[in-house]
């Protein structure tokens, strides 16, 4: 699975997004606890409404490092979570996101200079005729299949996008419906057999908020256990529905 | 080098892209400059390629830069270098009205992605495309193929003999509407 | 105009006459000049071509002649020429490419923190970037690289050009484990 093409609400990516939170918020770049920005990200994540999981899945999956994050500065002896992929450090994150910065600035240099329209031109020539001699077919050839690529890309990828969308607010609603209904499920039925990244991810966020709004408890017995998720005793969920 | 006048430089820039003679009249309007304007912006230009690898020339009331007569020598060692020189851009323009002619220039840029003006003026100056006709249809469109010097010059004796790359089915019909963007090129 | 010498005036016509960017070392052997006479001659035209309507551009070792980027209006009308436009997105692909070249699809996609692909794909049939081979490794990726006429349309004579924002120093070259952003498994 590739990260979607994300290019939702004004925002280019996730990354743009904290960035932007960063800079409302006139913090410091370099010192900023990243971890802190987690609740007010995810906020806007939710803001955005309906988005398709695949286009979602980016956005989230820096969401839920966020929280992470928060979660390990409140709770320094947290274990690892059981994933397969290398955790990301603040310090990653924070490079990742002052590179970020200066390619914003970059794009945004170059952007001007387009819009000055300031730009050259050269000369295709033909003030020489001459006879042309020694034709390359195979360049002839080469160039022909580099039209076709061209030209036939944007269809084949329209056809490659996944049919597959959840946003999250759906999924919150269909696991808020589950657990009231059941009382409990466990993690992995809510993921099924053999969930999409997307849907996991979404799955997760989903959990992630319905556990900060109260609505659910998560139970674990050991560690790397089946997760069970559990309705709050004396909560009704439709009532903190508005969140934060 | 001394000053230029803004004007002078205009011209400059516009008969350097431009790959036939330019009228006076129509360099006067690009270049938003009365005739008697004009007339000194030519003159300076002129004067200020005395000693360099190009020169101002013209024919009548048609101008256009060419390199210095002096040059001529490194110019034909460059140029006269037994092979074809054509640009990428070119090229692919060759390369799309080799292998779907008849073809018009709209339907050439409807492949591209990009206006091929400029590009389908250098394959046909060089002979390597040429008029084929027109389509029927609005506007009845200028319809090009290849010429036989374009067969000579890749050492093919048929078109038949173009090299294949994708079955024939590899792409579909393109048409659109209002014309392709402009090329930044 | 001070004399020139006559190779800066050799090196010039064919320049002028040259289809596409020149490499250096063809440049010196059609001028019958050594490395560090073509040089010379190549810092003297890009000094007399200041203040006309002309510049030289070069493309690492790649030199030719272009317009001056202020010309840009009257030559786009002569031309008909439109405007290059590009989304923010496209920019900001371009931006990684042009400050961080070469570099492969997934290294733009661990900056950029989202999939590239429509974006790579806008920029190569823009011919604002190209394939420049693969990098060693794992599935040897295509690595990726501005163009000439990435430096045409943005109006830079050289990468050398491209405008500075953050210290060449400000930023540490990032590397993700694992591949891009946003991809977890």
């Amino acid at each position: 699975m590739r990260p979607p093409r994300v290019s939702v609400e004004g925002f280019e990516g996730p990354l743009d997004l904290l960035l932007e939170l960063v800079e409302d918020k006139k913090l410091d770049i370099l010192t900023v606890r990243l971890g802190d920005l987690a609740a007010e990200y995810l906020a806007r994540v939710r803001a955005m409404g309906q988005l398709p999981a695949d286009e979602a899945a980016a956005f989230l999956w820096l969401a839920s490092r966020l929280v992470l994050l928060k979660a390990r500065s409140l709770l320094p002896s947290l274990e690892p979570l059981r994933e397969e992929d290398e955790e990301v450090s603040e310090e990653e994150l924070r490079l990742r996101l002052i590179e970020y910065a200066a390619v914003r600035q970059r794009a945004s240099a170059l952007g001007d200079r387009l819009r000055a329209g300031e730009r050259a031109f050269h000369r295709e020539g033909g003030t020489v005729e001459l006879p042309p001699r020694g034709g390359d077919t195979d360049a002839l050839a080469a160039a022909w299949s580099r039209v076709l690529t061209l030209a036939q890309r944007p269809r084949h990828e329209e056809a490659e996008i996944p049919p597959e969308r959840y946003s999250v607010e759906q999924r919150t609603a269909e696991i808020e419906e589950i657990v009231a209904r059941e009382g409990s499920v466990s993690f992995d039925r809510l993921l099924g057999s053999e969930p999409t990244l997307s849907f996991a991810v979404v799955t997760f966020i989903s959990l992630l908020d319905l556990y900060r709004r109260l609505v659910i408890d998560l139970e674990q017995d050991e560690l790397f256990g089946e997760i069970t998720i559990v309705r709050k005793v004396g909560r009704d969920a439709d009532a903190q529905r508005p969140g934060e | 080098m001394p000053m230029r006048s803004d004007l002078a430089n205009r011209v400059e820039a516009v008969l350097f892209v431009a790959e036939k003679p330019v009228p006076r009249n129509e360099l006067a309007r690009i270049a938003g400059a009365t005739s008697r304007q004009l007339d000194a912006a030519l003159a300076e230009l002129g004067a200020g390629y005395e000693g360099s690898g190009l020169r101002l020339q013209h024919d009548g009331d048609e101008w256009q830069i060419v390199t210095a007569p002096e040059m001529a020598p490194v110019v034909a060692a460059y140029l006269g270098a037994d092979r074809l020189r054509l640009s990428p851009a070119s090229l692919e323009t060759l390369a799309v009205v080799a292998y779907r002619q008849p073809i018009t220039r709209a339907e050439v840029e409807a492949v591209r992605g990009v206006n091929c003006d400029q590009t389908i003026y250098t394959l046909m100056s060089r002979r390597l495309i040429e008029e084929r006709g027109r389509k029927e249809g609005p506007g009845r469109p200028i319809l090009y193929g290849t010429t036989w010097e374009f067969l000579e010059c890749f050492g093919l004796t048929s078109l038949e003999q173009l090299p294949t790359v994708f079955g024939p089915e590899g792409i579909a019909p393109v048409t659109v509407p209002g014309g392709p963007a402009g090329e930044p090129a």
